[in-house]
């Protein structure tokens, strides 16, 4: 069920709850919620910050090798 | 004697334990006896949610419900869940949004677009409960709407009332302009 | 698939938890996990002691030693097992509940043993495993189930009684200041005694819909906006502190710890 | 829906609903599934009627709390599940040897510990009886429907009050969340008992002596001008403490018998398609709802079986039982437990009948289905 | 006096001795007449042998500390007496359904609540069996001399080892408070159960499920790499609370079972002069030394009774009793409460003999004239 | 025959009271009176409750309403009572251990609530009741039966604690400074709020007998010695301050008392 | 059992469990304890200050007139 | 078969408890069975002290003492609350400061200055019970002399050995010097 093989960002909209923390949190405006889960916008700003994985209550995004 | 079981399933939120009730209570103004119920436990948190209703002549003795009369379901999760709990000949009013299960033989099926009439004709999600009380009320005839109509205006807020008896109107429409249109009933 | 992290010190099998959308829970229980992991700790050596609440549901989910006890008494069987065996690392996880209004008495006891282990205190303002009643961390004047026209007590200042009770290490972090509970952590654990962390956290099911606080990201945000770091909020007037909250390390205290010190007493024999 | 009186109701909002009847102006409680509602309730409500209501810090405080409200003047209670009816033990006690009235809710999960939360049990039937340290007697009523809460929490709070001793309310979980039809009484209809105050001049009154006819001594409220001495410990009949063995002796006798000799006006029980009976189930709460439509199932099957249904369930229908016992072929107790008021029944009924038992611990009320074949099996 | 191994020593102190000797190495209490010696006593002992005493809070810390402890691998005990028994009862329930090793004593003495502190009582004998809540079953066990104090220690530890469950030892002030000879057992000579540890890898261990030809679980010691999770919930066999009706049932009747099933190994119990009787005492703890007193004077005199003691109070040596009840005429329940045990006993042998019972709660030991009186009266 | 004091006030067919010789419990509660007698208060109004212990046997001397209840319980059963109740003077006499060890969580609470009780602690630092063991007020070191070795636990700072929990005033006196237990349970009384008055005293029979600290006159005299008014002891170095201990009115605060704000919120109906 | 008949101070030696307090902070010495219980020394010499009634834990001594 | 009684009366402090210890322990080196206990309770508060001794062949089972064999008394409050629960033609051993009521019939009654010789001879008062031993012994011959002294040496503190001794030897003394030379015995 991953979304996007990168190694940048990991997804895995099993464990999403679709909150919206890592949204609207993220420096770089990279994600967005569609259909009630996270989804990746624009990979290409990501900083791979990893504020998203910090805060993300139920492990479903983290930063590529991790 | 009447002794009719109702289960009512779907996600927290959705308001089908209000629904419930107010189908208890719409029962009870017309003398009847009722026991209504409701998941408790790990699933009321994680989401989904369940109401339980029996409506019956005499006094309901043993008030659980195991197989039911008429499953409501407003999410695939919901349906996937207790569509195996229904009876044979039971009644099934499901949202359309739901993909039916082949299995599904001896029920009537009624696949209406609950939601979304709730979210687009009526403009709130939150009235789906309603809609779907309607829905049930014009199935089944268990109650009359006089008896749906006055139980749901003692039980939602102030200034919502008209919202609801619109909702609820629309619920026994979806059911009413379609009896005949289509074949799901018995599949 | 997760995180490495994740894989490593938790119980995935068990996952996606119980707990609902938004819940803050996640964030804290990951903080203490990267916390251990920072300090390279063998996972056999690490017992995590939770009591009852949604919070204390955290034990469940990781890959140490873990024992889920009864209702308030989290500290009480930690200090069993901590005495028991000195050389495991012991950290309870609690809720605001759990820790302060039914486990009090514990709580202040700990600290003032000065034992060797690390409190982690979830804290959403609520009880929230039974539906939303007000804790002795819910403000005066906000809401719960059973405080339907506002809370009249007051609320604890949690960091404020462990310090007075004799904890050592002593500090409050907040969820979205997630990597501060990770150093606060980091540091309680190395404290050879009684730690205190206070995590704000929320619960958007029962807090935040009771009292209009808005979905998940509102509360993040409130607790973002509301939190101050400690050396900041000593510069803070008296009418601005008003609504904030300190966070950081409150308080720290060299004492002798007590495992050690009963150690020290056998060895008279 | 207030049409007649007649209303959709929840167990746990009949509990309040009944104590409000009864003059509860006092609750102090601490949260637990699936009693909660029954402090949301009084939360909502006694404010608004000049009551008071307390969340405090535990379970022992709030039994605590209870007791202290009660000694001054107040109708108390509180309710709450398995792991917090043991903390409270210890407070069930002291209201018993201080004779202080008050109301103690059990709405039954699944245990032992904090076990199943959110299931049904009938496992504290004992616990009820005896969970609290040293000799004493007790009593335990147990609705089985939402409409009887109503009615049997007015009757805990009169025998709290005339009986002067913690009154237990053992509900279940399924007739403490479920909604059921409720006829509301005419509040002027129902008989409502207040504690005796004492008529007699301060100087004259002796806390703990009971008066010539009556059951329990006079128990004024704290401020009313009788400044007297409450203790948990032995106490003589100026309610100071003592060691002496023949007042000890005398005492705990009387707290024991003012409730097994007045058995008469304590039991109270159902009996349901007896009269023609040779054999009889015996059940309690819910599960005596699923033993009803087991009956009629069986009776259509042409078995002469019926229903002993107790109330009271402590102390216990002794005479009824018994009479019961003698003149049936057997007795099935049915409970969500594996044999607890079985024991009850067996001890009282096996010299005279077969005496078997059915229980389950699964977290699910019993059918009548189970019911069924375990009849018809054994 | 250490001449022979033979020694003057008190009722509480052998409860230690014992406990050392069955490899005691924590203790954790709250202080309350008459179980204080024991923590007195262990308070000095531990700190010399490695041992740990710590003195909590209250009485449910220590409960609960004195699980942690055991769970870590600490054979552990804690004392107390009614008011402390009381509040220990939720964490006996966890203890039960978590299967925690330990050994909790109640020196009992006048109830309820603070009742008579240094008198002596018998009137926890039903709380022992019912004081927490939920389907459970228990051990508990009742010396009735220091020597045996001793042995029925080291058989608690033993018991609570084997069956993964808290054993009780029920004493009363007199037997706590009393010294007497007592003859030290050659520690060499006694047989000491330790729990079982798992021998498979961690990763194939599964903390819930029980072996074929085992009672209980393997149960590791927290720290020594099996990395398992203990809850007071309803639990799989993997450890992780569950809902699941079947599981739920299947958990609680193996916890009852394991005890229940398990009499011959579990029940003791001690037959005085029974051979010839024709009619029959049932007398526990210090209770049994003046029945025993009685059927001495009253063989004088003729008659031809006997006394049965049991040892193993619950569960209860039902077998034992039904033949001796189908063999005398009559059996005289005497303990130093109101008919406890006597509901027990009536239970089992109501059906073949005579039960009557005596009982008194005025704190002090029933005497042999009372007893004689009594069964010479009757 | 006895004073007017004490024959207002006392039960006096109950003395000689059950306290040893040299026992400071007496002097506190003549203490006590002295304070109600000073106040003026009409004795049906005033309930003394109180736990279990040497000192809790208080309340049976007393004649106003009085409340003996378990051990530990005294401000839970209080607390009813005085919500039930606010007309009433609610006085809780309680023991270190009771107050402290067994009731700590009740203390606290109370304290948060800021309800209407007047908390007099008869601090003897030891469990005189049950024979000497060590309390949480036994200083870090001292004996008692269960601590044969000496005590390893910290003892609380009591008044510190009630402060940090939220008591409305706070103050220690001594037996020694009886007068100032007068005048301390006098605020404390006035005081509409939660007040903690720790009154210093001693067991010469277990706490003094067992830590050689001589007779009943020799340890009056160490209180006096030990014990230094709070503007003093603020001015002496941490040194001097080692072994003495802070006497006076230590804390006070402005806070709506709980029954207040109960009645408030009644008024919105 | 009233010792002294005299209306500065007054002792019940019933009550005295001869402790010691009273003497040993009065500030002019005006008593002693005498057969384990209290006495008084110099009755001359009180200046009724009251202490020792203050202090006295079993009510055996105080003012009189009081 | 034996079966004797001892009840030892006093104050707190004066080490009754001690001495009734000691006794059983000398009986136990005999070989003999025993049962020690004491007061708890509120008495032993309030400065009264009471343990009793039971001293028998063959196993004891009711371990209580109503009526006494042995009776010693060192204060006057312990002497007028026991002096009646001492049997018929039983052993009164009193401190001689004890005013004796005038009722005591068939009893052996031993008035002796156990606490003068304490304080007066020994030089503490603290031997008072050590003295107490002797006087029993020597009236009683329960045990002998060496078991006496035996239990006495293992449950004294270090170095007050001698002291004890010497103390238990004038308990015999005062007996055996006065046998004859009063006439007490029987009142
Ligand atoms: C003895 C006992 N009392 C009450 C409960 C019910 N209960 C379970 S969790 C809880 C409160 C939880 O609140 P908190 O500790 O803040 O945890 P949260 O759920 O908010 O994380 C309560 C009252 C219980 N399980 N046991
Ligand atoms: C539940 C319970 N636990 C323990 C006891 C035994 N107990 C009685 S008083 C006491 C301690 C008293 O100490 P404190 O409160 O300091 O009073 P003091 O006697 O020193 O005045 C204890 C442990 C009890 N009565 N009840
Ligand atoms: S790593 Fe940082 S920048 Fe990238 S998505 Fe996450 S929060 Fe945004
Ligand atoms: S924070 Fe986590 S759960 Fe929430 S939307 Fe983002 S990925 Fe999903
Ligand atoms: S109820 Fe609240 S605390 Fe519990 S899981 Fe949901 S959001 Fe989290
Ligand atoms: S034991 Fe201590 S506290 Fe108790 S009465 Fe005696 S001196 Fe006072
Ligand atoms: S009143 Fe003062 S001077 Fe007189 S005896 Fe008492 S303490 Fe001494
Ligand atoms: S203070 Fe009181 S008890 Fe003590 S010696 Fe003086 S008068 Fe007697
Ligand atoms: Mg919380
Ligand atoms: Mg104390």
């Amino acid at each position: 069920m991953k979304e996007i093989k990168n190694d940048k960002l990991i997804i895995e909209k099993n464990l999403c709850k679709g909150c919206g923390i890592c949204v609207a949190f993220c420096p770089k405006n990279v994600l967005e919620i569609k259909d009630k889960k996270v989804s990746i916008r624009d990979l290409d700003s990501c900083i791979q910050c990893g504020l998203c994985e910090l805060r993300c209550p139920d492990y479903a995004i983290y930063l590529g090798g991790k | 004697m009447e002794y009719r079981e109702f289960r009512l399933t779907g996600s927290g939120g959705q308001g089908l334990i209000l629904a419930g009730i107010i189908l208890a209570e719409a029962a009870l103004l017309e003398g009847k006896n009722v026991v209504q119920s409701q998941s408790y436990g790990p699933e009321a948190r994680g989401g989904a949610s369940k109401a339980e209703v029996i409506i019956s002549d005499s006094f309901i003795n043993y008030p659980k419900i195991d197989k039911c009369d008429i499953l409501l379901a407003l999410t695939q999760k919901a349906y996937d869940k207790y569509i195996d709990t229904l009876k044979d000949n039971g009644v099934l009013i499901v949202d359309n949004g739901i993909s039916l299960n082949n299995n599904i033989n001896n029920i009537n099926v009624f696949s209406i677009p609950i939601l979304n009439t709730a979210s687009e004709k009526i403009g709130t999600p939150m009235v789906a409960n309603m809609i779907a009380l309607g829905s049930i009320q014009a199935v089944t005839d268990i109650v009359k709407m006089e008896s749906l109509e006055k139980a749901v205006l003692s039980r939602v807020p102030k200034g919502t009332e008209e919202l609801n008896r619109r909702a609820l109107n629309e619920g026994v429409g979806l059911i009413n302009n379609r009896k005949g249109t289509l074949n799901y009933e018995t599949c | 698939m997760v995180s490495k992290l994740i894989d490593k010190y938790y119980r995935t099998d068990r996952l996606p938890h119980i707990w609902c959308t938004g819940c803050g829970n996640g964030i804290v229980l990951r903080s203490i996990v990267k916390a251990i992991d920072n300090l390279g700790l063998n996972k056999d050596d690490i017992c995590v002691v939770s009591g009852i609440g949604c919070s204390s549901r955290a034990s469940g989910y990781l890959d140490f030693n873990t024992v889920h006890t009864t209702h308030g008494r989290a500290l009480a069987f930690a200090t069993g097992i901590k005495f028991s065996n000195p050389n495991l690392h012991v950290i309870v996880i609690t809720g605001d509940g759990d820790c302060a209004a039914i486990g009090g008495n514990h709580l202040i006891h700990a600290a003032r043993r000065n034992i060797d282990i690390t409190t982690v205190v979830f804290n959403n303002n609520i009880y929230g495993m039974t539906g939303g009643q007000y804790s002795p961390a819910t403000p005066t004047g906000d809401k719960g189930t059973t405080a339907p026209y506002g809370n009249i007590d007051y609320n604890f200042d949690l960091c404020e009684l462990a310090k007075a009770a004799g904890a050592t290490y002593v500090s409050r972090s907040t969820i979205y200041a997630a990597n501060m509970i990770i150093k606060q952590v980091e540091e309680g654990i190395k404290n050879k005694g009684f730690s205190f962390i206070e995590t704000l956290t929320i619960c958007p099911t029962y807090y935040g819909r009771k009292n209009s606080k808005g979905n998940a990201v509102d509360m993040v945000t409130h607790l973002k906006d509301s939190a101050v770091n400690i050396s900041a909020y000593e510069k803070l007037s008296e009418e601005e502190k008003a609504n904030r909250i300190p966070i950081g390390e409150l308080y720290k205290r060299n004492r002798p710890e007590y495992t050690e010190k009963y150690e020290s007493m056998m060895k008279l024999f | 829906m207030a049409d007649n009186n007649v209303v959709l109701m929840q167990g746990n909002e009949a509990c309040v609903e009944g104590a409000l009847i009864a003059g509860m102006k006092f609750y102090a409680g601490y949260p637990i599934t699936p009693s909660t509602e029954i402090a949301e309730i009084s939360a909502s409500k006694l404010p608004k009627i000049g009551g008071k209501f307390i969340q405090m810090e535990d379970e022992i405080a709030s039994i605590s709390a209870v007791i202290g409200a009660s000694l001054a003047g107040n109708k108390a209670m509180t309710a709450t599940s398995g792991p917090g009816f043991s903390l409270k033990q210890e407070g069930i006690g002291y209201a018993i040897i201080a004779e202080v009235p008050c109301v103690i809710v059990n709405v039954q999960r699944g245990g032992p510990s904090t076990g199943l939360p959110t299931s049904p049990a009938q496992g504290d039937i004992m616990q009820a009886r005896w969970g609290t340290h040293g000799e004493h007697s007790i009593i335990a009523l147990c609705p089985s429907t939402v409409k009887e809460v109503l009615d049997v929490t007015i009757r805990a709070f009169n025998l709290s009050e005339k009986y002067r001793t913690p009154v237990i309310i053992l509900m279940d979980e399924v007739v403490g969340h479920m909604r059921e039809k409720v006829e509301l009484p005419n509040p002027s209809k129902i008989e409502i008992y207040n504690r005796k105050k004492p008529t007699s001049s301060p100087d004259d009154y002796m806390p703990y002596k009971v008066k010539d006819g009556d059951i329990v001594p006079e128990m004024p409220s704290i401020g009313e001008g009788y400044r007297y001495h409450v203790t948990g410990l032995v106490h003589d009949e100026y309610g100071f403490p003592t060691n002496d063995s023949s007042i000890a002796e005398k005492l705990i006798t009387r707290l024991v018998e003012k409730i097994e000799s007045n058995l008469d006006d304590i039991v109270e029980y159902e009996e349901y398609r007896l009269a023609d009976a040779d054999e009889a189930i015996i059940a309690y709460g819910s599960t005596a709802r699923s033993a009803k439509s087991a009956i009629n199932l069986l009776r259509e099957k042409g078995r002469k079986i019926g229903l002993f249904r107790p109330i009271t369930i402590w102390p216990s229908p002794k005479q009824q039982i018994e009479i019961l016992a003698k003149k049936v072929k057997r007795i099935s107790v049915i409970e969500m437990n594996l044999g607890q008021y079985y024991l009850e029944i067996d001890r009282i009924a096996g010299k005279y009948t077969n005496v078997t038992k059915y229980g389950s611990v699964n977290g699910e009320l019993i059918s009548p289905d189970e019911i069924i074949s375990f009849i018809e099996e054994d």
